[in-house]
């Protein structure tokens, strides 16, 4: 049964929630600019919940079962997250309120930069960045910045390691970088031969995702952070693997200047189909005067018995305001919630278990895939989708096939230096049990692929729909309910 | 504290691994970078954490106990209940980007219906499946202008009546672009609705227009000539406009807007702090391709039923890298659920009566107001929408200050933002104010004026 | 793929939600009494969270689908109701605090106490009743303690019809009455002559449900009301379908001495997968005195200034206290934010559309089905569930063959008159496009039955489960997870 | 309000019934009492009466406010945050009673699993799928013990010691059995843990001895002499329980009890001013039969899937009528998922953690109180659970306005009840009270005292 969308369940004159009449004389509407048509639904209350509660059970969520995405760490996002960001005392303030009306926010906010600069091993952060995208971009315009600032108009250059993000290069170009692709080597490290044939006085930088997008953590990182920091340029960290280190390591004591943490990965707060994420950024203390405009500070010292007077304030170089108001607080007050509770205990605890449990899957799966860089992982790990002796089956296949199982399909087709890559991420909240099962129906899709491949092409066969055709959605382009607006 | 091994468990895995404790698979980190000691505060059980969390919270004074006319970029609207039980299904919110169509139908089908409402709204084409926020979007719809002329074109024209924040943000991201030229905002354009002088800035290296509606001062201003001006340059216009107001006024699409976007919060989203809300972004179906973000198409599947996909994803940064219309990944989804939600639930009628509301207390407010001694209404022929400016006698700093001793927040203080408007103070008045409440905050003005 | 239960999913040492260390000084638990073992589930949060989801998603819900469960009122349960009921002024208030401390929820009541009595045509009213039956008991209870306060101890005897609920003749044994049946005459009302033979001193009362089980309004309720009282008994409402006849009528106007709402019916409270109910209890004036102990009264009238004071009160006869503490406060929220939003307008359209939505049905459904009483229903109908020429289709094999077109079966096998019950219920909630494929839906099983029978046989094909083994059930019991408790 | 009827729709029907208007429908109503004038208050929309209910909450003072140490049946316990998003699935709380266990299974399976965990939790055999509350299954429990007998036994022995709300109702329900007495809670047999005066009541007339386990006041007192004598006498035994307190003790089943019933609230119920809650009802194997409400069990269907079914229906009213061994219908579903999810998300050992929490805390409360002058523990020399009784010098009423100013509930004024208890006070201390909590309490009492 497909549900139908929003417009074909209307009906004219229908009404859903009412507003009060209203206490005041009426007056016209601006001559000139009345709206002729608004063509809304119109539904009542109880079949607008009945759509929304339908068609949310079509999601596969973490709630509902295993998402062994890899790079996205999907582990359980606590209740609890939800249930603080919507106390009233926090949901119900404007951004634009007096800072003495909000002390309890601004607190959080200070204690959560704090909190996230020790992580990491920086001096300070921002929270303003809305997503890992996002950060990237401050990292990026604090960098140009930076060299700008120093004079060095000439650093036009970043490194960008082939297995990087997408949106590594792509922020690099927003910004006006020229994008230098920097190899990796046989055992997944970034290539230190090429990266030192590629450094001159045009280095602006180098991104870097440690551990990278094969779940290695890179073995010559000192080095690499070395070769770049001695030839000028400064070292962005992608954090978006940071599950992995949590309480093990800190990128800024390792000597990366910049880095970003993606909260909805690391930091348990929910991914909500696409997003809202949020995506800190912290800072080495030559960058701090660069950070966004405007960060929380102290603006008078506290004493025993008043607290400290929290503020807004501009940092001195700054490359500005990147984000309306104060970035996701909401987010904000969720990784707080998360990280109060984990403490550094729990947060070594935490990237101890993502490690454990990839390297164990990787372990079990590696006789019957395709493992390409043979040695041990940090919280996920990339395998090859295909077999020689199996032509015809892909990545994809594979993927879809353990949707049947009931598991979310692996990050497929990235990184790029993999072929049929399947990137597989289990997270610290997977218990043993699920990994168990998971190993044991991919050994059951191996096998599948060779007695009943059928299976695996045509797949999925237990899911809400079959097989989307993309080639179709692209080519004849349906992006509104009705062609009329 | 999430960490379901037991004892045993870890056991069993190590042996699987060879290794004798969990630490050894760490042993690539160098040594001295190894288990730092973490100066983070002890660590809490769930029942702690949630009265901290309280207590934090208690230190701010909200809207549910302050009289509020703070607007100026969020609004503090009535969320039907529906919205926030829907939303806190898991199914919901503990999904990812729905990468994978089998097994992420409600997502898709919802910024579908999302994308459709908003191109209802705006009366556009094309809607992506969200921007961060206005301010965010208002930057890349200049980066799409950007592309769109190949980077030919230098100069974007902002009116300074567009919100400071978006024009703050998009300046940061053009931050490197030395030869890029954001103009038309400065204090001598000046914030009237004088279009003759903003129009004669437009010129053949003009690639954008940017202007608001209703604008910052919640003013309704007759972009028309303008936008003309501009399509007769070859030039693209874009309107940031709040969604509420479009219940009631011409949607910009009918005026021959390009782009249109804007800050969704006011569409079902608590304002908490500043966010999480959502940029909307629509174009016309000549930009389609330009378009930077997630877009969810319709399709068939193998058994030809209906289909929801991601869709022209080869735009995207996972795709075309360095090449892509923008770096974006994770976007505003659950936010544009929230909103596919809200109008819903409130349907044609609903958001009509919501945003007429909010239109005829704002109109009484200013007129209460305007009789105030020491206070007149700025911009008093200009149509306006749910906010309004007040100029007064008094410094807004002191007017604010006593009415925080009434418990309300009195609204935005424009001096600073605006030094031409210094002793202007900015009101927004939503449906969730009273005529009580008005009558209330003039009270408080008189009996301050008489003091 | 069936959920494990909790016991299932179990593993040794496995934590979930922890508590804090103590921060007092340790004492040893009472000598002789410490538990040896205690056999529960060791589950992580996700693994729970992931659990109660999944099992969830098996149900039928108003809020997945139609749900035209006679007698029962499926009606949409608004979102509302659910988020005033949590406001923590009302959630977290210990049932004995000081009144003083409590004006709100007192207050709340003894409206809700006005309103429902308003309602219903009634000098009073309690809400401490837990669901209808309780109501009943109430209701029967001071029955019983009038009679006897007047010194009449002869009358035990009440009148039960025949097309009445259980409740009905369970709760009269359980107050000591002799259960007297009563026949339903063709046209679906009370047997006037019937009713006449059995009226003496022994009455006690007469249990109506009006509108009654079939559907249908007492055409000679007056009539009825006036030969109980005349021979000295008093009529007790059972106000399960007070849904019809809200704002339309009011049964203590008609004559009815007591009557009981069941507010997760008529008021929208949820039904909870089966309870919480509540069922308040309405006395004609006569009766207040018997109420139970405590109600909410008056302590202090108020004044311009000052709003009255709240307080439980004794009623001078109380059949004495029926339930701890208060009633189901948290649903008397509910049912109070329902009634705020309705009005008397909104109650009348209410009942309107219930009964507009029954009879459509009924008038497109009674064709093809044997509709027993054909007269004009309130706001539900009944119908037989088999046809002669189809032998072996039962209204069991026609209720599970809906579900596999998304719909809950009717109320099947009750009124125990009608042979084969079907008891359909819309509810004002649903619309013409609900109605519509209800009724084509029943058509085309109608057909089925003919065409192929074992597709209802066997029916339902598409849910969770197939039909279930209740004789085995009922045979090899299996009350809990474990057969070691 | 919530009818989603256009003009059209009505139209529509009205031609198919053959009818001009809806009021047709009901001309069987004789017409003088049709279409009465309601004297209610006008309709509000959502957003007012949300307002309006915010305003009538706030006039209460709520735990989350004052400091509160009441007890007496009802319980402040931290409810996890799963508990209550959970419950919030419109799956769970708009269904109705499981009757299709096609489409039922998820309720279903919750309480088979409730009913386990109770068994577990209690000690016996069988549990059915809840009563009202504590006192209705106490109710329910003497109701049993009378069938069992057949009518035959007319005695029913209650402790002093069990909740007074308890006793009371179980008298409202036998109260027109004027053939049977409930007795043994009288003043003269007395609340004191002296055994052989109430085991000295019990005879062959004797069909239920009902105590409480902890006791009304919070103790554990010893009923093995008890429940023997019971059983050597053919009665049963019935025994009321705190669900938390069984984390910690022996459970009631394996003392010999033949019925274990209780108060759920504990168990992830918010106080919500007293309901909804949760009776729960235990029983052996032998009295299976006699259980009242519902019972689910495990069963197959027809492709021999596991399923599960409510069971042995014969019992109820809607098949027995008359002759069924209770009128319940229904009962407290949605809290038995409550308690459910509750004692899963806690486990084993968070469960058991609560417990000893409220425990450690209560004894050291009471350890503090008797330390200030004026106040003496009572029962000293019983041990006690999470609620203890101290006797005040001054009179109750006038400690707790005294605390009240204070901002703290003191706990219960026993002489309430309990004549013979007067300036007896009772307070209750839960897991979520902090040392510092009985610290400011014994501090602000020291005060009181030295005034
Ligand atoms: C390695 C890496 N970098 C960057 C990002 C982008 O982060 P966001 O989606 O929060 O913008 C991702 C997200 O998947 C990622 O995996
Ligand atoms: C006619 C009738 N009477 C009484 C009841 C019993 O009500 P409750 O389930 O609330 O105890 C019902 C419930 O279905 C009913 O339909």
């Amino acid at each position: 049964m497909t549900e139908p969308t929003i417009f074909e369940m209307s009906s004219p004159g229908r009404r859903g929630v009412k507003m009060p009449v209203s206490d005041v004389p009426e007056v016209a509407l601006p001559k000139g600019f009345e709206r002729q048509e608004l063509n809304f639904p119109e539904i009542s209350e109880l079949e607008a919940v009945r759509h929304f509660t339908r068609l949310s059970q079509l999601n596969h969520a973490i709630d509902t079962g295993f998402y062994p995405l890899g790079s996205c760490t999907m582990k359980y996002n606590p209740k609890i997250n939800e249930a603080t960001s919507r106390i009233s005392g926090f949901a119900n303030t404007h951004p634009l309120q007096p800072e003495d009306t909000v002390q309890g926010n601004l607190y959080l906010m200070y204690e959560l930069q704090k909190m996230l600069a020790e992580i990491g091993g920086f001096a300070g952060a921002t929270l303003q960045p809305a997503a890992g995208a996002h950060g990237e971009l401050v990292g990026a315009l604090m960098i140009h910045a930076y060299h700008k600032d120093r004079g060095d108009h000439q650093r036009v250059r970043m490194l960008i390691p082939d297995s990087a993000h997408g949106t590594n290069p792509a922020t690099s170009a927003m910004v006006g970088f020229e994008i230098v692709p920097l190899a990796t080597d046989a055992r997944g490290n970034v290539d230190l031969e090429n990266l030192k044939s590629l450094v001159d006085d045009r280095l602006a930088g180098l991104m870097l995702t440690n551990p990278n997008t094969l779940g290695l953590f890179d073995e010559n990182v000192e080095e690499v952070i070395k070769i770049v920091h001695d030839a000028g340029g400064l070292v962005y960290g992608d954090g978006a693997n940071m599950n992995a280190i949590l309480g093990v390591t800190q990128p800024g004591k390792i000597g990366f200047d910049i880095l970003h943490y993606n909260l909805h990965k690391t930091f348990s707060t929910p991914h909500g189909g696409g997003g809202p994420g949020s995506g800190p950024v912290m800072v080495a203390e030559r960058l701090l005067d660069f950070l966004p405009d405007p960060v929380v500070g102290i603006i008078e010292e506290g004493d025993d018995e008043n607290p400290p007077l929290y503020g807004l304030v501009s940092p001195a170089k700054t490359i500005g305001r990147i984000k309306a108001f104060h970035g996701h607080f909401g987010i904000h007050v969720r990784a707080f919630t998360y990280i109060s509770m984990l403490g550094a205990k729990g947060l070594r605890d935490a990237a101890e278990k993502a490690v454990l449990n990839a390297n164990y899957m990787q372990e079990k799966l590696k006789g019957s895939y395709t493992l390409p860089y043979d040695r041990s992982c940090m919280h996920e790990f990339v395998l090859e989708g295909f077999w020689d002796d199996v032509p015809g089956i892909q990545a994809l296949d594979i993927a879809k096939r353990l949707i049947d199982y009931g598991i979310h399909p692996p990050t497929n087709y990235f990184p790029l230096i993999v072929k049929e890559a399947l990137m597989i991420e289990p997270t610290e909240t997977e218990n043993l049990e699920t990994l168990d099962r998971f190993v044991e129906v991919m050994l059951k899709i191996a096998e599948e692929a060779r007695t009943q491949p059928e299976l695996l092409k045509n797949a999925p066969h237990h899911a809400p729909i079959k097989r989307a055709d993309e080639l179709k959605a692209a080519k004849e382009l349906v992006l509104r309910c009705y062609p009329k607006y | 504290m999430f960490t379901p091994h037991t004892q045993k468990d870890v056991e069993v895995m190590l042996t699987s691994l060879g290794i004798e404790k969990i630490e050894d698979l760490f042993s690539v980190i160098p040594e001295k970078f190894r288990y730092p000691a973490l100066n983070l505060p002890e660590q809490l059980t769930e029942m702690e954490a949630a009265a901290d969390l309280e207590s934090i919270a208690s230190a701010n004074g909200s809207t549910k106990e302050l009289l509020s006319f703070l607007g100026a970029g969020a609004y503090d609207h009535y969320i039907p209940a529906a919205v926030d039980n829907l939303l806190q299904r898991g199914e919901w919110y503990t999904a990812y980007t729905p990468y994978q169509p089998e097994v992420s139908q409600g997502t898709l089908q919802a910024i579908f219906e999302f994308q459709s409402l908003i191109c209802q709204l705006t009366g556009m084409a094309v809607c992506n499946a969200s921007h961060y926020d206005g301010a965010t979007a208002a930057a890349e719809a200049a980066i799409l202008a950007d592309s769109h002329f190949r980077g030919k074109r230098k100069k974007f024209l902002v009116s300074r009546a567009v919100n400071p924040q978006y024009r703050a943000v998009m300046r940061t991201y053009f931050r490197p672009h030395d030869d890029i030229q954001i103009l038309g905002d400065d204090q001598e354009t000046g914030i009237d609705a004088d279009m003759a002088k903003f129009i004669g800035l437009i010129d053949k290296d003009t690639a954008l227009v940017l202007v608001q509606y209703p604008d910052f001062f919640g003013r309704v201003i007759d972009y028309k000539a303008l936008i003309d001006a501009a399509h007769a340059h070859g030039a693209l216009v874009a309107v940031a406009t709040n969604p509420t107001a479009l219940a009631l006024l011409t949607p910009p699409g009918e005026l021959g807007a390009d782009i249109v976007i804007g800050e969704g919060q006011p569409l079902g989203m608590p304002l908490s702090y500043g966010g999480p809300y959502l940029g909307y972004f629509a174009v016309t179906e000549d930009l389609l391709r330009k378009i930077s973000g997630r877009l969810v198409g319709q399709t068939t599947d193998m058994d030809g039923n209906l289909a929801y996909v991601l869709t022209l994803t080869a735009r995207e940064q996972h795709i075309r890298r360095g090449k892509a219309t923008s770096n974006i990944c994770s976007n505003q989804g659950l936010m544009t659920l929230a909103a596919t939600i809200y109008m819903t639930v409130l349907g044609k009628e609903g958001f009509k009566e919501v945003a007429n509301l909010c239109y005829q207390k704002a109109h009484f407010a200013a007129d209460q107001l305007n009789q105030v001694d020491g206070y007149q209404l700025a911009f008093a022929d200009t149509p306006f929408f749910h906010e309004f400016v007040v100029k007064s006698e008094r410094p807004v700093a002191e007017v604010l200050e006593w009415l925080r001793e009434h418990d309300i927040l009195g609204g935005y203080d424009l001096g600073q933002d605006y030094p031409e408007l210094e002793n202007h103070l900015m009101l927004a008045v939503t449906e969730k104010i009273s005529r009580e409440d008005i009558e209330f905050l003039t009270a408080v003005l008189e009996e301050e004026y008489h003091d």
